[in-house]
């Protein structure tokens, strides 16, 4: 392998600019954020590249959520949580996701399921259900996945069958990301065995209430802190944990949307984290040679168009999100389509930026263990491209085009 | 010529054989631990693949170079770094084979490299010299007892502690220009390593190319008559482009075949349906397609013009702009290709213990961009560009 | 040339379904918005075709932007202008830019003039011109390139010259777009003909004071309505009419983000009207065949994508700028940086927009004289990369990353 | 040997005289005013170059295919409009040349055509197919007095009015089925042409397609003897694809030689200076060079698979895979070449009346991703990949 050398006398130096040059993002979207910058700076960002080389938990900065409330930070303030808004968490998954993306999306895919509680949990037990969480700052994962229907989760086999000793769920769960630490585990099903595959519910299944018996392990390229193993589901439910509405309204009404936000603040993070990368190896490079501009710094200009782009995309949905969140146009397929937009264009410009950044770093951005190595980066970015697939996004949004008067 | 097509097939089945039943078996593991690919270099001896360019009156197998280039494309098929290690060892053997000008010490050492199956590797990067191959700051120096002795800063020499011998570029002497370069064959028995660095990258990661201060003594009859530049331009940068783009294209091609498996079994889940994958493993053969006819028309206008009297095509400019082309165009078509392999296989093609896994292939050619690296490539062609008179 | 063939019968009724597709897209910024659209659609829109095809003066349109007060839309109410937000404005661009670029370009040139003016004509005289423009619906052109400074308007070679009958320039313009048609030129120059390059002034001639030599022509690939011809400058100059500030201030406090601004409203309404065909184009597909997705309908989606980024793009920076009107921030390197990613963006999107409706619409798209005909935004779209060139933008923007401490 | 190289090699001199003495010359006024390239076509027939590629026992040229695709090249570096005339009616004539069987009738028209310099028009794609060349409405009808007839509603007939005689795609007969088609030659005494549309195209303006109704009374030799599906596996859909891929090359190659020449002319300006569109220029060179090689390529794979006994690997499925690549491939990159050569020129570029002006280049090239919509390829190839064995 023949490479550009950098004298390793330059390394600390360069260290030193790295650690520097690696602050908040200069627009803060208020303290829920800082709280996750922090927890990103002292405990996700030290112990990502052991969770990733282990492909494990990042149990530590889960504890750290649990410490400063973060998990509970979608739930209302009567309840006992942070009250914060979905702009703000997204700002929080997008700090943490700067550090390690594998602990953003714990956080991205827990309170996509807080959000969906708040919207749609106005039930009494329900409401218990959201102040316990927030008094045990209990985590949420997600069974929604299905063996056999083929990643279309508008769709279940799996249903909530009566038995003598009351409701049961069986579920062949593709992947259930960190299961094996979740506190509750939301899924959908069939409302009845007679049901069709459509008529769908969603249940929240709790711990010791349900077993998870591995199906498949999680070995992939990149966000392997998420541990997406493949279960199977067996709960015994109770009738006042089932959504009180079809699962479509709760997708519809604000899951779609919060997911593909949350989702797109971890991918806009990661992009940051790679354009961080390669700003302070330009910069370094520049005062290597006084009044020079070097050649990389054009390809960091093109970069930084790309990272604009994700930074403004994101910001002007979750924004919209949160003027929505009592609208009955939150519902309106023209934001839909939107938010699936935004998941698209994000991890797409993630991997545009990952890559450009290697291309700027060259052979030290390549290197695991060198201070502006963009090998997570990389490797999580094309992740981003294949979770929850860019493709069924666009193909659902075709559908919907053709019905659209105006694009 | 029957015999050597035959010699040359069965060569090209031989690598074939232990691409399947050695390279394969072990990737996996030599891309997770970052180790060297012993048990393919092991298999590659016992078939006397590393003299398969030499010619039969040295010793070696007299395979022709499109032979090895198509074995460059079958390792790569099944392990990348396997297909590196090798393509490095050729380039060193054709830097030599094609530059011997009956050099009786270098013949003398081609006879041995092909009865011990030694394993070359080569030390042409340097630090200080902000990645110029051109120039060396490292000068043959002479001592006290005949032999010259060198000491190079070498930022990465790939599969330097398991290498037998290594090829080393070095000023020819301490008052030399940093231009005027020879090339050394330092022997096992006479030179050191010194580590500087580490090896743990994104992919190729089975190349194991820390960086070394290489340290040798050498007789003077070690240095390859002919200069350097004209071994580079002639020889190993054409070489180097053409071996390496054809592994890049066998990884791409591994990273579309999979695709297709993909693409295959979930048609016959779903027969009669028409399949939106289709129709985007159609976009990508289209990819493909581009870089197979890169590589190959390359490789032809290369043996095309290395078969012309005194190979003076390969000094001219519009020569080193069409094998820097091939070495930019390849090495962004690669990645590309498996990124496209990547979106079709989607989850199944992330993970890393499926059939239709395509990450390593991604992580491994997107070591291409920086083999040399492309901006730097880029550069050199900006230049002749503007004084090059056919292009 | 072979094709895919659609058979004449549909065309009838396909064009009454494109017409009826193209009312304004939903979210319009206002009136002002609203009346340049039906500027586009009555006058802008069926001038277009011989717009282009004569390479000829907009000039039926630019009489409605006169009649309806569009010209000085940025003029303070207090000085008899419409008191509109620059995003009130790069909406009505986006809005005629759909029916016809070049009138867009018109309207988007003269308007950074404005805003200039209304930035940093405080003086009196100034004030006065500002009433002018409003009460006579004044023109105004920039001749701000030069031959021989390769397209750098951050220096002059021609210089403000004291003559016995007054301040005189002459100055060799590498293009003054419609200058023949324009009341008012602006002009970069040295101050002094003993400056440096970079000593610089924005001077305002009259017609009647100017004269213009044709140099050069415009007979270009798009763009043609423009009318970019080269032209020798000579006018008498008032001091007066000199800008108080040096040009400097006036292009970074503003000028430069007016221009991109502006510029990008055009390309984002170019892409709308081609992403406008290609969508019609699927739904009309579509109904031919009821209950089956055409293939289009993906690459439609794709588009859709990309749309949207240009649209939340241009959304975001023009209100960052109306935030921004009296801040000193507006002088800020990042936000300068910005406003060229937004410029650089949005020029490569509507290429991109352009060439996938064309992928969309076949050969429908190719010609010219098709209901579904791409032909001009095919062609504009790709002078928005060259006009104000997209690398000089990334040169600039590089450049400033070295400084930048975070990205 | 010899003589035939010299004489392909007069030819392609020939054609370069007449790319830059008269195609050049009245480019801009073809594609302004959307012109037939009279004065090109009328050259090369003066040149006999419309039956360089009959067999000269026929009266014609005998230059070998590869000369003709150097050919359209040329023409296409020049004018891309009378290249793709040129194209067509070389597509037409090598698909009678490759499937003559001794059809005497046939023999005898290619004489014509070369005492004539004959220039024959394409009448395949049909008004209700869907875009498939493989399915016919219109049939040949037997009338009274021995004569077939046919009427054939045609979308686009290119040149058709310029044309002397057409190729036409037929069924065989009233009650064929729409797969069972046959080639039929009309003449230009034998048929009509009634406009249905206009030409006014964003670019290969000059080749004036407008649709037509055709209609025409033939005799029955008038068809071909081999039936259409192997002409057009064999011969017209692998011959047009490297025919249009040559020329949009051709295009693409004027476009980056103009761009090589602005960035010349900035450099004489700033000596000594790094200049960014240098840098650019490399990069506008690599897409070239993957143009280049995939053109090249297939040209290769074509002609040797034409010299096989039987010519059987081209009715494979791979081989349909590869020149349908071909053609996707090419269509993709020549745009984006002519495009990055506008990047590189600007504002220079973008205006039609400068030594770098590329708009014409950029917008002739756009049409090749519509001539055979590149989406209904990858349909076809999409069903070819799941059931093909090699590709």
């Amino acid at each position: 392998m023949e490479q550009i050398h950098m004298g390793n006398q330059l390394l600390g130096g360069l260290m030193n600019e790295l650690l520097s040059g690696m602050t908040a993002p200069a627009e803060s979207t208020g303290p829920v954020e800082s709280t996750a910058w922090k927890i990103g700076v002292e405990t996700a960002g030290p112990a990502s590249d052991d969770v990733d080389r282990g492909s494990r938990f990042p149990r530590e900065t889960v504890e750290e959520f649990k410490r400063t409330g973060l998990l509970a930070a979608l739930v209302p303030e009567h309840l006992g949580g942070g009250g914060a808004s979905l702009a703000e968490v997204a700002g929080a998954v997008r700090a943490i996701s700067f550090h390690c993306v594998s602990s953003a999306l714990v956080l991205a895919m827990h309170s996509i399921e807080v959000s969906n509680l708040v919207r749609h949990g106005a039930s009494e037990p329900l409401q218990a259900l959201l102040a316990e969480i927030a008094s045990g700052q209990l985590l949420i994962a997600n069974a929604n996945s299905e063996v056999g229907i083929g990643g279309d989760v508008g769709r279940s086999i799996c249903a909530v069958e009566s038995t003598d000793e009351g409701l049961r769920l069986e579920k062949e769960a593709l992947a259930i990301s960190y299961g094996e630490y979740a506190d509750l585990i939301v899924a959908t099903a069939r409302q009845t065995p007679d049901s069709e595959q459509t008529d769908q519910v969603q249940v929240i299944c709790r711990r010791g209430a349900f077993t998870l018996e591995q199906t498949s392990s999680w070995d992939a390229t990149g966000l392997r802190g998420t541990c997406s193993n493949g279960f199977r589901l067996a709960a015994s439910l109770k009738a006042d944990m089932i959504y009180p509405v079809p699962f479509a309204v709760v997708a519809n009404n604000g899951g779609i949307q919060a997911t593909t936000i949350l989702l797109s603040a971890a991918w806009v993070g990661l992009a940051e984290a790679a354009a961080a990368k390669a700003h302070s190896y330009v910069r370094a490079a520049a005062r290597r040679s006084i009044g020079t501009v070097p050649p990389a710094a054009g390809q960091l200009a093109v970069l930084a168009t790309d990272l604009e782009q994700a930074r403004g995309l994101l910001a002007a949905t979750a924004s919209t999100f949160v003027m929505l969140e009592t609208s009955p146009e939150m519902e309106s397929p023209n934001f839909i389509a939107s938010t699936r937009n935004l998941k698209v264009s994000t991890s797409e410009l993630a991997v545009r930026i990952a890559t450009a950044a290697l291309t700027i770093c060259g052979i030290m951005g390549y290197k695991r263990d060198a201070p502006y190595s963009l090998d997570r980066q990389i490797r999580d970015a094309h992740g981003a491209l294949v979770m929850v697939s860019n493709e069924r996004y666009l193909r659902a949004n075709a559908v919907m085009l053709l019905a659209r008067k105006h694009l | 010529m029957s015999v050597a097509v035959d010699r040359d097939q069965a060569f090209v089945e031989t690598i074939g054989r232990i691409a399947d039943g050695v390279a394969a078996v072990n990737a996996d593991a030599v891309d997770h631990d970052a180790r060297f690919p012993a048990e393919s270099i092991q298999a590659l001896r016992e078939a006397k693949a590393l003299s398969a360019l030499i010619p039969v009156e040295l010793g070696g197998g007299g395979v022709a170079f499109e032979t090895i280039a198509a074995a460059c494309l079958q390792l790569g098929r099944r392990c990348g770094a396997s297909a590196m290690v090798f393509a490095m060892h050729q380039i060193q053997v054709a830097s030599i084979v094609r530059h011997l000008d009956d050099a009786s010490w270098f013949e003398d050492y081609l006879r041995e490299l092909a009865t011990d199956q030694r394993l070359i590797a080569s030390v042409t990067s340097e630090v200080g010299t902000g990645g110029d191959m051109g120039r060396s700051v490292a000068a043959l120096t002479p001592g006290p007892n005949g032999l010259s002795s060198f000491e190079k800063q070498a930022p990465t020499v790939s599969y330097g502690q398991y290498a037998d011998d290594l090829l080393v570029t070095l000023r020819r002497a301490p008052d030399s220009e940093p231009g005027d370069q020879v090339v050394v064959l330092a022997h096992k028995d006479q030179f050191t390593l010194e580590p500087t660095g580490t090896w743990d990258p994104l992919g190729m990661r089975g190349t194991c190319s820390p960086g070394y201060v290489v340290r040798a003594e050498v007789a003077s009859e070690q240095a390859l008559p002919t200069p350097f530049p004209r071994v580079s331009s002639e020889s190993m940068v054409p070489v180097s482009h053409i071996l390496w783009s054809h592994l890049w294209l066998g990884i791409a091609t591994d990273a579309f075949d999979r695709a297709r498996a993909f693409v295959r079994a979930a048609a016959k889940q779903k027969p009669g349906e028409q399949l939106p994958t289709a129709i985007r493993l159609s976009h990508l053969m289209s990819e493909l397609s581009l870089l197979r006819a890169e590589v190959e028309s390359a490789l032809r206008e290369f043996t095309d013009a290395s078969a012309e009297p005194g190979r003076e095509r390969l000094s001219t400019m519009a020569s080193a702009l069409r094998f820097n082309n091939l070495k930019i165009a390849a090495s962004e078509q690669a990645p590309r290709v498996c990124q496209s392999a990547l979106g079709i296989c989607g989850i199944m093609g992330f993970k890393n213990d499926t059939p239709f896994s395509v990450g390593r292939h991604l992580r491994d050619t997107m070591s291409a961009c920086l083999m040399v690296a492309n901006e730097r490539i880029h550069q050199t062609n900006a230049s002749l560009l503007l004084i090059a008179k056919d292009v």
